[in-house]
Order: structure tokens, then C-alpha cells, then sequence
């Protein structure tokens, strides 16, 4: 709570936090004010916003509702974001906990693996897992998510490698702790603070990345995404400057916001850590 | 048949300059920038017939015919050509004096080479065809003749450059064609010829002096920009940096801007021989598609006019059936499959469909194509059928359709201006095979019409064809084995400062012999 | 005579959100020509501050409220920044803590030093490149020539210390600001860092304003001192005097918690007959570190063939400056470290080549104090699972474990309530404190104190080792007290043994050892330590109150 | 150069080649994962086919073999340091990326030095007016870019300097058929290089902005800046001699990283820009399901990265004499 409250007193943080809180009410109920798909053709292709009070954002190259499609889109751009995170911390953090804690020969092998990961041009690689899973929103999300582990696994095994000899975890060792729980209940819940702040950026780039690959025509064809938006429009970007326009907006927010909050979070996070000795 | 011949010859006497009329006088010099999407992988029209290996290599190489915009043959290569009684032997009269590139004349020896040894192994589409010829034989340098095995309606249709070109028989025989270093360096007959290929950036080619029609090409030099981006391409042509836009190479939003720009003109001209067919394939095999009714249903709730406006500017012509509008032995009388959503949902209703989802493959050429897939799921999720549509990119789309992996797919075809080469190949059951796109991949069999399709192509004259193609068009618009969409046009876009640029069956692909630019 | 610097009245306020107000209130003292003024205080009690504001040094957020520095007829605190400038480095000069970081790990040392002549002079090149020799002579760097030429990493804290000497003497200033130049430290090195500052202020006359927390330095060098507590100061007066006789509470308070250097007399029991609690046997560990494919990697002796014998009841020092293997050894012993050879008998038992299965019955038997009170506690847990949770992970029940914490707080004196707190809620006295208990949950027989002591505050130091004096009785525990500070193992240890570059060079009863060191190393470690005559008659005073 | 930089030099090398054969084998089995192959591609192209076709294309490219021989095979020829050829270039691959690298280095090269330059300049500009407005408005401005998507960047980029504007040509590398020679090639070449590697670099010009102030408000905090002020020196001696070049160490290394993954991250700006790099020759290899190129590509790129990182390395260890090289 105390984070929060940190939080709050930083303007900028806060700004980010509030449009993030409203993305996230968008996103949970912003489909059900539009009931319909956002795929329906509700009126004629190419209307300019504010023409129609029902279509406040016009309507685009097929006379579909772009606000419906901005709305439906804050959905998943969020959710592909978070997921892939996810998927990446799940992938990150164990590898990167194993090789920081235990160092020797398994940290050896653990980061020639993760460098193989770096090595690869993270983009190329991620178009290409795109095109061989066949583009959907599942690829989509294990792609981004194959292609971000690495710097959590590098940062997780630098925490780990530097909390492995602090006091107290020499301490529970000796109190005959098993590894296992000492790498989750000692050393873990103290490497939260740089991971969330890690995470909060993580979920920015995966936004972005994601709306890069559908920019290349590698969006799931299913699903109303801001990327795909820009995708579509942009071969009608000076017929129609609205339709890229807005959802170049939406991601550009979305992703400042979420900077802002990982910003806030990592000054709301480490002073705390490094400021324990005053109190 | 005859007749259309004599004509022909007539033809011939004229001047191939003459044919369009022009205002202005045609001057001499200049460079002409084109756009050329994809990049082609090779120039070697023998080896490759893809579009962007055609656009280009169709101004390097000939074939023995052109083909002006009513699909009447014209000399070429060939001067002249009759046929006996029977329509079993053809002789084809070649033009003295044509030279390759390289200085070599061209001969009979050449047509022989290139059709019974090297395109009868490399060009599957050609091979059909010549499955009904007997022999090519060549009794003296400048006379070719053919004797087919029984009548063969199109086979006129056949000597385009695309799919007949000319290949010289001095650089490829005994050689393995595919990889014989001459493919990187095509040798032809054409007006220009080839001078250089940066890869990624441009294909040059240059006046050809010595070309056999006296006083072409006008034009110094051609340049095929390869410009990945379709909205860059735009840019483009609109910055100047391009004369002339062939069909397709930009979007379709993008055309009505790009002609309505100043001194910029567009004809949709130059596609007759191809008249592209777009359909939805139906997987035929698999419920719900099996059931005529749900087929029905399908182009009942599609609206057909409403993609041609919104995606294709109005151009092109909602299909009646499994023949083009502008392609040879066209049924007129076909009943229409209207818009009509209700009809639809009572076909669905009437076979009791249960809501089964259907997988829907788009074609992944570009943005209009999966525009035009997101129409028609909206269009068929409005009569209750729900469809989940599956992303691939070439490849993938191929592979899928070859694998009869889909329910929907989108695709389009080339009649090549006779339904036995462009059409019944879609519908035959003797064609339904895994691993090509292009045959009947859509699984429908019907010993009917598989016999009239037989008949048509051989039977001679042309009445009888088209009596029998009338037959099997009704019979297939009834069935609905795919479901079409629409005869497509894909405008070129030019220069108005670029005359006399379409002036064949097949536009842009052998169109520079005879452009030129206004100073 | 005329004070050189005066400070008059300062008081410096700090940001909102602070501990205090001010961190330095209504300060008003003196600095003569040619004396060492020592000002000395706890952490925190605003010494530094001071001589930051002196110095113009303060951030941004942190500017003096009132009060006046005069030095040379100007107002430091309110002088323009242009002028400040030209003082600094030039007529006052200011060197650090921690020799590790203060200088530039980019620049040569012959560069760092000839940038003062060329922000203050106009001394060619070659005039800086002799000067600079010189100076380095001058505060006695082995090998000046090559020292010119190197980057500070390739030095020794020592020397690092005596470039910065150097660097602040360079245009002879009236005033050297030392703000603990020596704490970082080892004892012999202090002592050469302290000699060296006190012959270049006699040689040049400089006035040297030397912080500290230490009375010990004090004794050592000041000629008057302040003393500060909480921002204020309170009491000021000769070194003598003050040390001597001091005036108020706190200062006695201070003085009393400095161990006087003689080892009082002690029981000595035989204890041939007992079987040790711990014995080690011939113990080697070798560090090597890491070579490449192509280098041989670097080797390090830690532990050279160490013997020693630890019974019950009983506390034994373990004696060293840094790199002397002391702490390798005593890792070495609870199995945090593998030893390369030799034995480690628990209660007679091998245990250096158990495996973690075999070893946890072991584990409960011998349990380790570590040195830093900040570290080691997770800062995640509660003061009540950070205890628990080593008999958890024995198999004691929760509810059981939990009711042990409760009894353990209360036999470190701390109140039953800290259960459920957090450490960073604590003092570093108090946490201390729960690490102790958290060794004592296991009921060891052997308790390894590794420098227990050595980051507290010196009231607090006191109050922690008799607590462990306390519960050693009270248990009967073995204790073995890893320490660097001679002072306090002269007090707390019934035996040492005194370790240099992984080997015993001595061993001996305390009291032995201190009067009469048979080798020269400790006879030298002894001999530096500040301050060594102060105080060398007095009784222990335990010190006053119960919590730190 | 020591005979151990060398040895360094060496194992490290070694090593990377290492790395860079299990990229190669990994990226061999990803991409044969993919649906189709290149004979299907390609017969897909000619707009009509038959088995027999296909069956020709894949004995001509040896697709027709089992895949452990393929892998085999091609793992043979690379350890000669040959790619094999192109499937529809029929050109030896090595041969077709090497045509097109120079381009790719010359845009990120550009867009590189262009970021870390002007970068590190705003990241110090800011960092010295720390919580001025001068100072929020570079933090903000840098944020907005770093998270605004790159393509769309590009495109408006394009609408205003190219098309509305017409400054500056939209795309391509250089003016096709003009045939420049000597300065006005060189001129040429730059007017092209504008936008691409404007969009490209100010991407980048944010993150290392970013890094720049952040490192140079901790670096100002270290003790030898204290020292640096102690000894009377003027604020902006301070901040060049002693806080900038400390604080440029981070900065170099996240560099130093980057300039390896941005030569195969182009994608989207060559795409964009229609500049005729490996980017795009990478993502046309993918679906022709060229695969020799793509693994040809893939193997470059990443060969890049390893001797970015490599020379980083070298770079750091001149700057920071605590580094040392055999470590």
C-alpha cells in the first residue's frame, strides 16, 4: 500500500498511473458499450471523426467504428502485453535465480543459453516465430515472450549472485534451509522491486512489439489490435490521417503511461532498499 | 474459326506501330521508370512464368503471337499461320531477319527447341496443353508446323510470351537449363534488352538496335524499380520517380488518389488474356461445406458489390460463374446470386445447419485481399455463420490449400481467355490431387461435368464449344463447387506524358516495344 | 591568537521528510593556526555536515539556515561561488572516508594531483609533473615515479589515502579537513595515515580539522576537541581534558564504551581433561581466482595449515587485519566455505566432508553471529520468522518454533511485541540483537561471532558483547569472536589466536598475549592501535542502559 | 597490442563462433518448421504446377534429402565458411548479403552515431539542469519517443518531409539511373540516408538520452566528483573530465549491445523505406522460405552481434583501465 501511496506523490507517476487505471477500465468494460463486434460495417468507409455523433472517431477503410476498434484493441494490445511478460518472467526468472544462486557449471551453461537468445536479432527472431507458428494471437504472445526473457534472466542472476552472500541468506543457509526455499522465500521476494519495475517496462515494449509485427501483417487476423489499425491504415494514411492517428496515439499513451509507472515504481522501490540504513 | 484466321494474316500487313491510334507523333528517347512487385526471382521467362518475371522478361523475350484486346491473334515472331480442314495441323511463318541479342539469327530451329524440348519440361501449364500435340517439326528455317493428336479448341491461344517465349536454342541445348549461367543474363528478341540487375534496387534494360520491328522501340531505356512498401510505391510515382504503376503494385485505396492526381491517367486495359477470377474456394469435402445449400448460402450472404466499391474502387465486375465475362465461350444467361441475407439464412435453416465454425484462409497478398477476408466474415457472421479466420503468409497459404487444410480460402485465377486452359482445370475431378493450389483443390466431382469439360476442348467449331460451356457454366453456377467473387481489374497507372503504353491482350508485360514519352 | 576559521552560530537545515530539522543546530567553535581540532560524534550526529558546509560541498537540497564561516575575512556561506572556488583545493583542502572511491578510476594519479596546480597555478607541465613528484615522495608512497603513472585501482587503500594527502597538501593550504580519513582502514595502516597527517601538519604548519568517531584516534592526535551529538555540539575543550575528564554524560558516556587496552585478569581453567566443542585440525583453503584460457589464475592462501581447539564455556578470539584469513576460516568452519584439507570436528565428530543431508543435524550445533546488522536480517520477513524459520525448516512445528522466538526475544532482552515487526523497524543495536536470537534457536553448543560488533556505534558495541558474555554463561557456549579491534577482544576473550596471511603466527591467553607478544606482527598490531596509552591503566566500565 | 589482448581476442572468438554453430543448428530446425517449402513457394509463383515441377525444384535444391543429412550438409559448409546459394537468386548467399550489408551498415551506422551522439549530449544537458524544466522537458520528449511505435514515426515522417514538403526522396538508397559519381553520389546517398536514419536513430537517441542522465546524476553523486569539487574546479570542468566519463561507461556497454541487434532490427525501417538491406532481405527470405538466405542472414547478423559485443569489450577496456581483458 505504502508503494502506492509513494506512487502518488510523484505527479508524473501519477499521471501514468491514472491512465493506466483508465486503460485498464477501458479494457475490461469498454466491449461491453459496444456489443457488436468491431468488425461490423456500421456506415460508409472513409467517414472523418466528429461527422457522425455515434462514430466520434470515424469509421475506417471497410465503415468500420474506429472507437470501437480502439476500445476492443486496448484489450488485447494489454492483455498480449501482460501475458508475454509473464510468460517471459516465468521463462527469466528460474533460469536466471538457477544461474545466479548456483553459479559454477550450471551458470555456465544457463548463459550460453540466454546468450544464444541475445545473440539472435530479437526482432528477425520474433518474425520469424511469428510466421512459422502462423500468425495468431497465441504466437504472437510466445514470440514476444521468447524474445524478452533475457534481461530478466541477466538481471535475476545478478540480483541472486549478489544477494546469494548476503548475511542473511548465509544465515538461513546454516539454519539448514534447503536451496529451494531459500532461493524462494529469501532471496526472491528481495529481487521483486527491480523485476516489477523491470516488468512495467517489459510490458511497454511488448505493446510495441506487438504492434510492430501486426504493422508487417503479422497480427492474429481475428483480432482488432491497434497495430493491425495502423497496419491497415497506413496504405490510406493521407486519405484518411485519422485511422493511423489515433491508435498511433493509443500505443504511444499506453506505453508512456506504463514508463512513467515503471519509473515511479523503481523511485518509489529502491530508495526504500538503500534508505533502510537512515530510518 | 477460319475466318478469325484470314483476318489475322490480313493483320499482318499493317504495321504493329498502327494499331493504336495516337494523337501525337511518337518521338524517340527517354527512360521509363516502372515499378516491378515482388522483386522476380529470375528473369528467365522459360524457367519462371510468374507475374513479375513476366512483366519484365515479357520485354526481353517473344513469343510467335500477340494478342490485342479482344483476344484476336497478331504477328509477332510469326508473319503468318493457317490450319488445315480438320484443326489437327498448324503452320506457323516465321519473320526473316530476327536476330537475339547476342547476334544470332532466329530460326525454326529455335520454336522447335523451345517448345517440344525445353518448355515441355520446364512449364507445367504449358504441357498440358501440349499433351494434344503430336509433333513440331520445322521442314524449313522459317516454317513451323504443328500437328496436334485431335482438334484442340484454344490452342491459338497459346503463343503469348508468357507462355510460349522463344528460347535460344544455342545457349540451352545440352545444357541444364536451370542452371545454366545464361539465366542470369536472358538472352531474347524483344525490343530491349537486358543490361543490368542490382538486386533489391532495379532491373535495367536497354534499347535493342537491331530489333526486328523497324523503327522500335522508341524508348532508350527501361528501369523496374523494386520498391517493397506498397505505400512507398505510392510516394513514388507520386514524387515522379515512376512513370507508370502496372496493376496491382500499389493498393487499391491508394488508386483513386493516385489518378486523380494531375497529368496522371489509368486504363484497366491489358489484363483480357489473364481476366484474374477471384473465388472463395469450399473445402467440399467437409460438413457444413458439403451440402449444396450451405455453398448457396455463402453467396447469397456475401456482398459482392459492396467489395467492389469499398475495396476495389469500383472496378472489376461481380462474377456470375466459373467464366469471365471478357474470357472466350461465356455463358450471358447465368441466373445472379443476389445480396440477400435472408435467402441465406433460410438456406442455412432449411439443411439444418448447427453452427459448425468454418476456418477462413485469406490470401496473403496484401492489405485489400485481407480487408476483403474481414468483409466476408462480417458478411457471413451476420447470417449466423461463424468463421475463424487463419493467418499465413505464402508459404503457409499454399502449403494449406495444396494440403486441403481450409474450409474458405480466398484465391484468385487466369483464365488465359479460353475456359479449357484457365477454367476446367479448377472443376474436373481427374484434377483434384494434393500438393497444387491450382487444380481442383476444392474436392468437387461431378462425372457430368467433368464429360462436357472434355468435349468442349476438343470439339470443333466453336459453336459446339460454346454450347457445351454453356451447359456446364449453368450446371456449376447451381452446384456452387467455389464461390465466386469477382472478374478483377487492376488499373495501370501512368504518366499521361506515356502514350501508346497498353496496346495487348496482356498489357504491361510486353508493353514498351511500342510506348513512348512526350517531351 | 586569531582563530584562522570560525564557525559562528550555524545552523543547517535538512529536507522535509528528515529524521531531525537540523542536522547541524546554533554550531559556533574555532579552528586555530597549527592545531588538530578533532570533532567527534556518533553517526549522524551532523560532524560531517559541517565540514561539507566549510567546504561549499552541501547538496543542492541541504543549505545553511543561519550562522556564519569566516576564514580570511570572508563568509563562506555566503560567499560567491566564483571566489568559493578559488579557496578550495588552494587555502582549504578536504580528504575522505573512503580512499576506494574519492579519487577518479579513469585518471592517472599523476593527473589528479596536477589538476589542483592547473585549476590554481600556472605552473608548466613539467613543474606539475615535479611538484607532484615531490608530494608523492612526501607522504611516502613506495616507488613515486611509478606511482605517478598508474591508476588508482592499482593501489592499496593505504596508499590510495596518501594520494589524496598529497593531492589536499599540494599548494600548502592553511586548512586540511580530514572527514575520517582512516576508518576504512586497517589498525596499522591507520596508525601510518595518522603519523603521516600529524609530521606534514608539523612540517607546514597546517591546521587540521580531523572528524571521527573514534576517541582512540583522538588521544592520538588532537590537540583540542569537539564533541557533537544530535547537531549540537557538547563540549568543547583540550584533548586532555576531554578525554580525561569529561564534562557531560554523552562524552563520558562515549569514553566509557571504549575498551581500555588491557586484558583483565582471568580465570585460567585447565581445560585438557574436556573434549572440545570444536577442533580444527590442519585447515587449508586456497583461493584461485579465475584465470582465462591463456593466464594462470592468481593464488591466494587464506588458511595455512590452522590448528586450534575451542571448548565449551569459553570464548576465543580470532585475531587479524583484512586478507589475514580470519574470516575464511571461520566460514570454513560452519561449512559456508568448503575447506580444501584438514578436519573440522563438531562434538568430535568430522563434519569438513558431510554432504547437506549429513551436515543438517550439525547445522543445529554450531551457529554464526554475522557482522553486519543491516544484512543480515531479510528485510522481507518478520522478526519472528527470520527466528522460526530455521527449526521450521528442521521439522519444528510452526505454533512451537513461533513460542521459542517469543522466549529467545525475551532472553536478548527485546520485547515480545518485535514478533511480528520488521527489521528495517529496529536500530542496528536491536538487530543485532534478533541475530543472536536466531543463532540461539537452534541451541547450539558453538557460536561463531564474525565481527559482530564491528558495525555499531561504540555505546552499542558494549551493550551487544555483554549480551554475548551474558548468554555464553547462561548456555554455556563455546564462543569463537572473529574481530578485528584489539581493544575488544582484549576484553571479551579468554584466549587468541592472532592469524596474518592465512597463518597462526600466535596463540596465547589473552592477557599473555597482550603484555608480552612474542612475535613481531603482533607485537606491531598492538603497538598501533590509537590511542594505545590513553586509558591502558583504567577498569573496565560496563556500560549503562538496556537497549541499544 | 599485448600478445594476451590477442589471445583474448582469440577465445573470445572462438567462443563466439561456438555460440554462433548452435545458432545456426537452432535456427536450421526453426525454420523447417515453417508450413511450405521453397519449391512450393515457388511453383506457387509460376501460377501453375504439378508434382513433377516441384518434385525438380527440391532434388535442385536437395530438399528431396533427409533432414539430419541436409543439416549435415549445410553445417559441413559453413564450417568452410560457405552459405550455400539462394534458392531463387540462385546466387551463393554469402555473395547476395554481402551486396546488401553496406547498406544495412551504412543506415544503422549513421542512425548509431547519430543516437549516441546527440543522446549522450541531451542526456548531459538534462542531467546538469537535474529537476529544472529544461531537464523534464528532454525527460519528457525522450519518453514520448521511446514509446512511440518506430513505423509510424516513419510514415509521418515520409507524409511531411517527402510528400508534403518534398525535401527529401521518400525511399530507395540512392537516385536510380542518375549514375552520380564522386560528391554528388556521395550527396545523393545522404539525402536518401535522411529520414530512414533519422526514424531509426531517434528511437535509440531516446533510450540513450535516457541512460546518459540517469548514469550522470548517479556518477555526480560518487565520491571523486566530491573530490573533483574539493578541489576547486569549475562546475563544467567537473562534469567533462570527471562525471562524463565515468557516466559514459554504462552508456557505452548498452550501446555496445544494441549496435549488434540493431543491424538485424532494421526490418521495419528498410521495409518502410524501401532501403535495399539485409533487414528486408531477411524478411523476403522468410517467406520465399529461401533458407539458406535466411539462415545466410541470420548467420551474419548475429555474427555481428558477437564482434559488437567484442569490440564494446575492447572499447571498454581502453576507457576503463580497471578492466582487465583476460578475465
Amino acid at each position: 500500500m505504502s508503494i502506492l501511496k509513494k506512487l502518488s506523490s510523484n505527479k508524473v507517476a501519477l499521471f501514468g498511473l491514472i491512465v493506466l487505471a483508465l486503460l485498464i477500465l477501458v479494457a475490461i468494460f469498454g466491449p461491453y458499450l459496444y456489443e457488436t463486434s468491431p468488425w461490423r460495417m456500421v456506415n460508409r468507409p472513409f467517414m472523418p471523426p466528429l461527422e457522425n455523433g455515434s462514430l466520434m472517431l470515424g469509421t475506417d477503410t471497410m465503415g468500420r467504428d474506429v472507437l470501437a476498434g480502439l476500445v476492443y484493441g486496448t484489450r488485447i494490445s494489454l492483455l498480449v502485453g501482460l501475458i508475454s511478460t509473464m510468460i517471459a518472467l516465468l521463462i527469466g526468472i528460474p533460469l536466471g535465480a538457477s544461474a545466479g544462486y548456483f553459479g559454477g557449471w550450471i551458470d555456465e551453461a544457463l548463459m550460453r543459453f540466454t546468450e544464444i537468445f541475445q545473440t539472435v536479432p530479437s526482432f528477425a527472431l520474433a518474425i520469424v516465430i511469428v510466421a512459422i507458428f502462423e500468425p495468431s494471437v497465441y504466437s504472437i504472445t510466445l514470440a514476444i515472450a521468447l524474445v524478452s526473457w533475457p534481461p530478466v534472466a541477466r538481471l535475476v542472476r545478478g540480483e541472486f549472485m549478489a544477494l546469494r552472500n548476503q548475511e542473511y541468506v548465509l544465515a538461513a543457509r546454516l539454519n539448514g534451509q534447503s536451496d529451494h526455499n531459500i532461493i524462494l522465500k529469501e532471496i526472491l521476494p528481495n529481487t521483486l522491486s527491480p523485476i516489477i519495475v523491470m516488468a512495467s517496462l517489459m510490458v511497454a515494449t511488448a505493446i510495441l512489439l506487438e504492434s510492430s509485427l501486426s504493422f508487417l501483417g503479422l497480427g492474429d487476423p481475428e483480432i482488432m489490435s491497434w497495430g493491425y489499425m495502423i497496419g491497415a491504415a497506413r496504405t490510406v494514411i493521407r486519405q484518411a490521417w485519422w485511422l493511423s492517428f489515433f491508435p498511433g496515439i493509443a500505443i504511444a499513451l499506453t506505453v508512456l503511461a506504463l514508463n512513467l509507472v515503471g519509473e515511479g515504481l523503481n523511485e518509489a522501490l529502491n530508495p526504500k532498499l538503500s534508505g533502510s540504513r537512515e530510518s | 474459326m477460319k475466318k478469325r484466321l484470314i483476318q489475322a494474316v490480313l493483320a499482318a500487313a499493317i504495321p504493329l506501330a498502327s494499331i493504336n491510334v495516337q494523337a501525337a507523333d511518337p518521338v524517340y528517347g527517354g527512360t521509363m521508370d516502372v515499378v516491378v512487385q515482388p522483386e522476380p526471382p529470375s528473369l528467365m521467362i522459360g524457367l519462371y512464368s510468374n507475374a513479375p518475371t513476366q512483366q519484365v522478361a515479357g520485354n526481353i523475350y517473344e513469343g510467335l503471337l500477340r494478342y490485342d484486346k479482344d483476344l484476336n491473334p497478331q504477328p509477332l515472331l510469326a508473319t503468318s499461320w493457317d490450319t488445315s480442314e480438320d484443326g489437327k495441323t498448324w503452320t506457323f511463318h516465321l519473320k526473316h531477319g530476327v536476330t537475339w541479342h547476342d547476334g544470332k539469327p532466329f530460326t525454326s530451329a529455335d520454336v522447335v527447341f523451345s517448345v517440344d524440348k525445353f518448355l515441355r519440361q520446364t512449364n507445367a501449364r504449358l504441357r498440358q496443353s501440349l499433351q494434344y500435340v503430336d509433333s513440331i517439326t520445322a521442314p524449313d528455317d522459317y516454317t513451323v508446323v504443328f500437328q496436334l493428336k485431335q482438334p484442340f479448341g484454344p490452342f491459338i491461344g497459346l503463343f503469348e510470351t508468357g507462355t510460349m517465349p522463344m528460347i535460344p536454342k544455342h545457349i540451352y541445348e545440352g545444357t541444364d537449363y536451370k542452371t545454366n549461367p545464361a539465366n542470369h543474363h536472358p538472352i531474347g528478341t524483344g525490343p530491349f534488352k537486358f543490361a543490368e540487375w542490382k538486386k533489391g534496387s532495379y532491373i535495367h534494360a536497354v534499347k535493342n538496335e537491331n530489333y526486328h520491328v523497324k523503327g522500335l522501340p522508341y524508348l532508350d531505356d527501361i528501369y523496374w524499380h523494386v520498391i517493397p512498401d506498397a505505400a512507398s510505391r505510392s510516394v513514388a510515382y507520386e514524387t515522379g520517380k515512376i512513370d507508370v504503376l502496372p496493376g496491382g503494385s500499389v493498393e487499391n485505396f491508394d488508386i483513386p488518389r493516385l489518378t486523380a492526381l494531375d497529368n496522371s491517367c489509368s486504363t484497366s486495359d491489358g489484363w483480357e488474356y489473364f481476366s484474374p477470377h477471384a473465388w472463395l474456394w469450399i473445402n467440399n469435402r467437409n460438413y457444413p461445406m458439403s451440402d449444396k445449400r450451405f455453398r448457396q448460402a455463402i453467396m447469397y450472404a456475401m456482398d459482392r458489390d459492396f467489395a467492389k466499391n469499398a475495396l476495389w474502387n469500383g472496378y472489376g465486375k461481380v462474377a456470375k460463374g466459373p467464366v469471365g465475362s471478357k474470357t472466350n465461350f461465356f455463358n450471358k444467361d447465368l441466373p445472379d446470386y443476389e445480396y440477400n441475407p435472408k435467402k441465406a439464412k433460410a438456406l442455412l435453416k432449411e439443411m439444418g445447419y448447427d453452427g459448425t465454425p468454418v476456418r477462413l484462409l485469406p490470401m496473403p497478398y496484401g492489405e485489400t485481399w485481407q480487408r476483403w477476408a474481414e468483409a466476408i466474415r462480417q458478411n457471413l457472421a451476420e447470417v449466423g455463420i461463424k468463421t475463424d479466420m487463419v493467418s499465413s503468409d505464402v508459404a503457409g497459404w499454399n502449403q494449406k490449400i495444396s494440403d486441403w487444410d481450409f474450409d474458405l480460402s480466398f484465391t484468385y485465377l487466369y483464365q488465359y481467355g479460353d475456359p479449357a486452359l484457365g477454367v476446367s482445370r479448377t472443376y474436373v475431378s481427374s484434377n483434384i490431387a494434393k500438393g497444387s493450389p491450382w487444380n481442383n483443390a476444392e474436392g468437387y466431382s461431378d462425372p457430368e461435368v467433368d464429360k462436357l469439360f472434355a468435349e468442349a476442348a476438343t470439339a470443333y467449331p466453336d459453336s459446339k464449344r460454346q454450347e457445351l460451356y454453356n451447359e456446364v457454366q449453368a450446371k456449376l453456377v447451381e452446384d456452387v463447387p467455389v464461390a465466386w467473387l469477382l472478374e478483377l481489374e487492376f488499373p495501370t497507372i501512368y504518366n499521361c506524358n506515356v502514350h501508346n503504353l497498353i496496346d495487348s491482350a496482356i498489357g504491361v508485360n510486353d508493353a514498351f516495344g511500342t510506348a513512348w514519352i512526350e517531351k | 591568537m586569531k582563530p584562522l576559521l570560525k564557525v559562528e552560530d550555524l545552523s543547517i537545515r535538512l529536507p522535509e521528510g528528515a529524521d531531525r530539522p537540523y542536522a547541524v543546530q546554533n554550531l559556533s567553535y574555532a579552528l586555530n593556526p597549527g592545531e588538530i581540532l578533532c570533532v567527534v560524534g556518533e553517526s549522524g550526529s551532523g560532524k560531517s555536515m559541517t565540514a561539507n558546509a566549510i567546504m561549499g560541498l552541501l547538496p543542492k537540497a541541504i543549505q545553511a539556515e543561519r550562522g556564519a564561516i569566516t576564514f580570511d575575512g570572508h563568509d563562506l556561506v555566503s560567499l560567491e561561488e566564483r571566489r568559493a572556488r578559488k579557496m578550495r583545493g588552494n587555502r582549504i583542502s578536504m580528504i575522505f572516508q573512503e580512499p576506494m572511491t574519492a579519487l577518479n578510476p579513469l585518471m592517472r594519479i599523476e593527473d589528479q594531483i596536477g589538476e589542483v596546480f592547473l585549476i590554481h597555478s600556472d605552473m608548466s607541465k613539467q613543474q606539475r609533473q615535479a611538484r607532484t613528484l615531490e608530494l608523492l615522495k612526501d607522504v611516502g608512497l613506495p616507488d613515486p615515479e611509478k606511482a605517478m603513472k598508474v591508476y588508482p585501482h592499482q593501489l592499496s587503500g593505504g596508499q590510495r589515502q596518501r594520494v589524496m594527502i598529497a593531492m589536499a597538501l599540494a599548494l600548502e593550504p592553511s586548512i586540511l579537513i580530514a572527514d575520517e580519513p582512516t576508518t576504512a582502514l586497517d589498525v596499522t595502516t591507520q596508525a601510518q595515515i595518522l603519523h603521516l597527517i600529524k609530521e606534514l601538519q608539523r612540517k607546514h604548519g597546517t591546521a587540521v580539522m580531523f572528524i571521527t568517531h573514534d576517541f582512540g584516534v583522538v588521544a592520538e592526535i588532537a590537540d583540542r576537541v569537539v564533541v557533537m551529538q544530535y547537531g549540537k555540539m557538547v563540549e568543547i575543550g583540550d584533548a586532555q581534558q576531554v578525554l580525561n575528564d569529561p564534562q557531560h554524560d554523552y562524552t563520558k558516556k562515549l569514553i566509557a564504551a571504549v575498551p581500555p587496552l588491557v586484558a583483565p585478569e582471568r580465570e585460567v581453567q585447565d581445560r585438557s581433561k574436556q573434549r572440545p566443542a570444536l577442533s580444527v585440525k590442519s585447515l587449508c583453503k586456497t583461493y584461485v581466482s579465475p584465470g582465462s584460457w591463456f593466464k594462470p589464475g592468481r593464488t591466494v592462501h587464506a588458511a595455512r595449515d590452522v590448528n586450534f581447539d575451542l571448548y565449551r564455556g569459553e570464548t576465543l578470539g580470532l585475531v587479524g587485519e583484512s586478507g589475514s584469513g580470519k574470516s575464511t576460516v571461520s566460514r570454513c568452519i560452519v561449512r559456508l566455505l568448503e575447506s580444501d584439507s584438514g578436519e573440522i570436528l563438531l562434538d568430535g565428530d568430522a563434519i569438513q566432508d558431510l554432504d547437506n543431508k549429513a551436515l543438517a543435524p550439525y547445522r543445529k550445533k554450531i551457529q554464526m553471529v554475522f557482522q553486519d546488522p543491516y544484512a543480515s536480517l531479510n528485510p522481507r520477513k518478520t522478526v519472528g520468522r527470520i527466528i522460526a524459520d530455521g527449526p521450521i525448516a528442521q521439522g519444528v512445528p510452526v505454533a512451537e518454533a513461533m513460542q521459542r522466538a517469543k522466549e529467545l526475544l525475551a532472553l536478548v532482552e527485546l520485547p515480545e511485541t518485535a514478533l511480528d515487526r520488521y527489521p528495517h523497524e529496529f536500530s542496528g543495536g536491536q538487530r543485532q540483537r534478533v541475530g543472536i536470537a536466531r543463532a540461539l534457536a537452534h541451541n547450539p553448543q558453538v557460536l561463531v561471532a564474525d565481527e559482530a560488533i564491528s558495525a555499531l556505534d561504540v555505546s552499542v558495541q558494549a551493550q551487544i558483547l555483554e549480551l554475548i558474555d551474558t548468554l555464553k554463561k547462561k548456555l554455556n557456549l563455546a564462543v569463537l569472536f572473529v574481530v578485528h579491534d584489539l581493544r575488544v577482544a582484549a576484553q571479551v576473550c579468554d584466549r587468541i589466536i592472532v592469524m596474518k596471511h592465512g597463518q597462526i603466527v600466535e596463540a596465547g591467553e589473552t592477557k599473555a598475549v597482550f603484555e608480552d607478544p612474542q612475535h613481531d606482527y603482533t607485537r606491531n598490531l598492538i603497538e598501533s592501535i590509537p590511542g594505545a596509552d590513553w586509558r591502558s591503566g583504567h577498569q573496565p566500565q560496563p556500560a549503562v542502559g538496556k537497549i541499544a | 597490442m599485448s600478445i594476451q589482448t590477442l589471445f583474448y581476442i582469440g577465445g573470445r572468438l572462438i567462443k563466439g563462433l561456438l555460440v554462433l554453430f548452435v545458432i545456426a543448428i537452432f535456427n536450421f530446425f526453426l525454420i523447417r518448421a515453417a508450413p511450405g517449402d521453397p519449391a512450393k513457394v515457388m511453383a506457387g509463383e509460376a501460377g501453375a504446377t504439378d508434382e513433377l515441377f516441384l518434385q525438380q525444384l527440391r532434388e535442385q535444391f536437395g530438399l528431396d534429402q533427409p533432414l539430419y543429412y541436409q543439416l549435415w550438409v549445410y553445417i559441413s559448409n559453413l564450417v568452410q565458411f560457405d552459405m550455400g546459394e539462394t534458392y531463387r537468386q540462385q546466387m551463393p548467399v554469402f555473395d547476395l548479403i554481402m551486396d546488401r550489408l553496406p547498406a544495412t551498415l551504412l543506415l544503422t551506422g549513421t542512425a548509431f552515431v547519430l543516437s549516441l551522439v546527440l543522446g549522450v549530449l541531451v542526456g548531459v544537458i538534462a542531467a546538469s539542469n537535474h529537476r529544472k524544466w529544461i531537464d523534464s522537458a528532454i525527460s519528457v520528449a525522450a519518453l514520448v519517443f521511446y514509446a512511440t511505435p518506430l513505423f509510424w514515426l516513419a510514415l509521418m515522417a515520409v507524409l511531411l518531409f517527402s510528400v508534403f514538403l518534398g525535401w527529401l526522396p521518400a525511399f530507395g538508397m540512392e537516385t536510380v539511373g542518375a549514375n552520380f559519381t564522386g560528391w554528388d553520389r556521395f550527396v545523393d546517398i545522404a539525402e536518401h540516408l535522411v529520414l530512414p536514419a533519422m526514424t531509426l536513430g531517434l528511437f535509440f537517441t531516446a533510450v540513450y538520452a535516457r541512460m546518459a542522465r540517469t548514469s550522470m546524476i548517479e556518477t555526480s553523486r560518487a565520491d571523486f566528483v566530491k573530490t573533483a569539487k574539493a578541489k576547486g574546479m569549475k562546475p563544467s570542468r567537473v562534469t567533462f573530465r570527471h562525471t562524463l566519463r565515468n557516466a559514459l561507461l554504462p552508456v557505452v556497454t548498452l550501446a555496445g549491445l544494441q549496435a549488434g541487434q540493431m543491424i538485424g532490427g532494421a526490418v521495419l525501417t528498410e521495409t518502410v523505406f524501401a532501403w535495399p538491406g539485409i533487414g528486408r532481405l531477411m524478411f523476403e527470405a522468410l517467406f520465399q522460405r529461401d533458407y539458406n538466405l535466411l539462415l545466410g542472414v541470420f548467420f551474419i547478423s548475429s555474427a555481428m552481434v558477437v564482434l559488437f559485443n567484442l569490440a564494446t569489450d575492447l572499447i571498454y577496456c581502453i576507457v576503463d583501465p580497471r578492466i582487465e581483458l583476460a578475465k
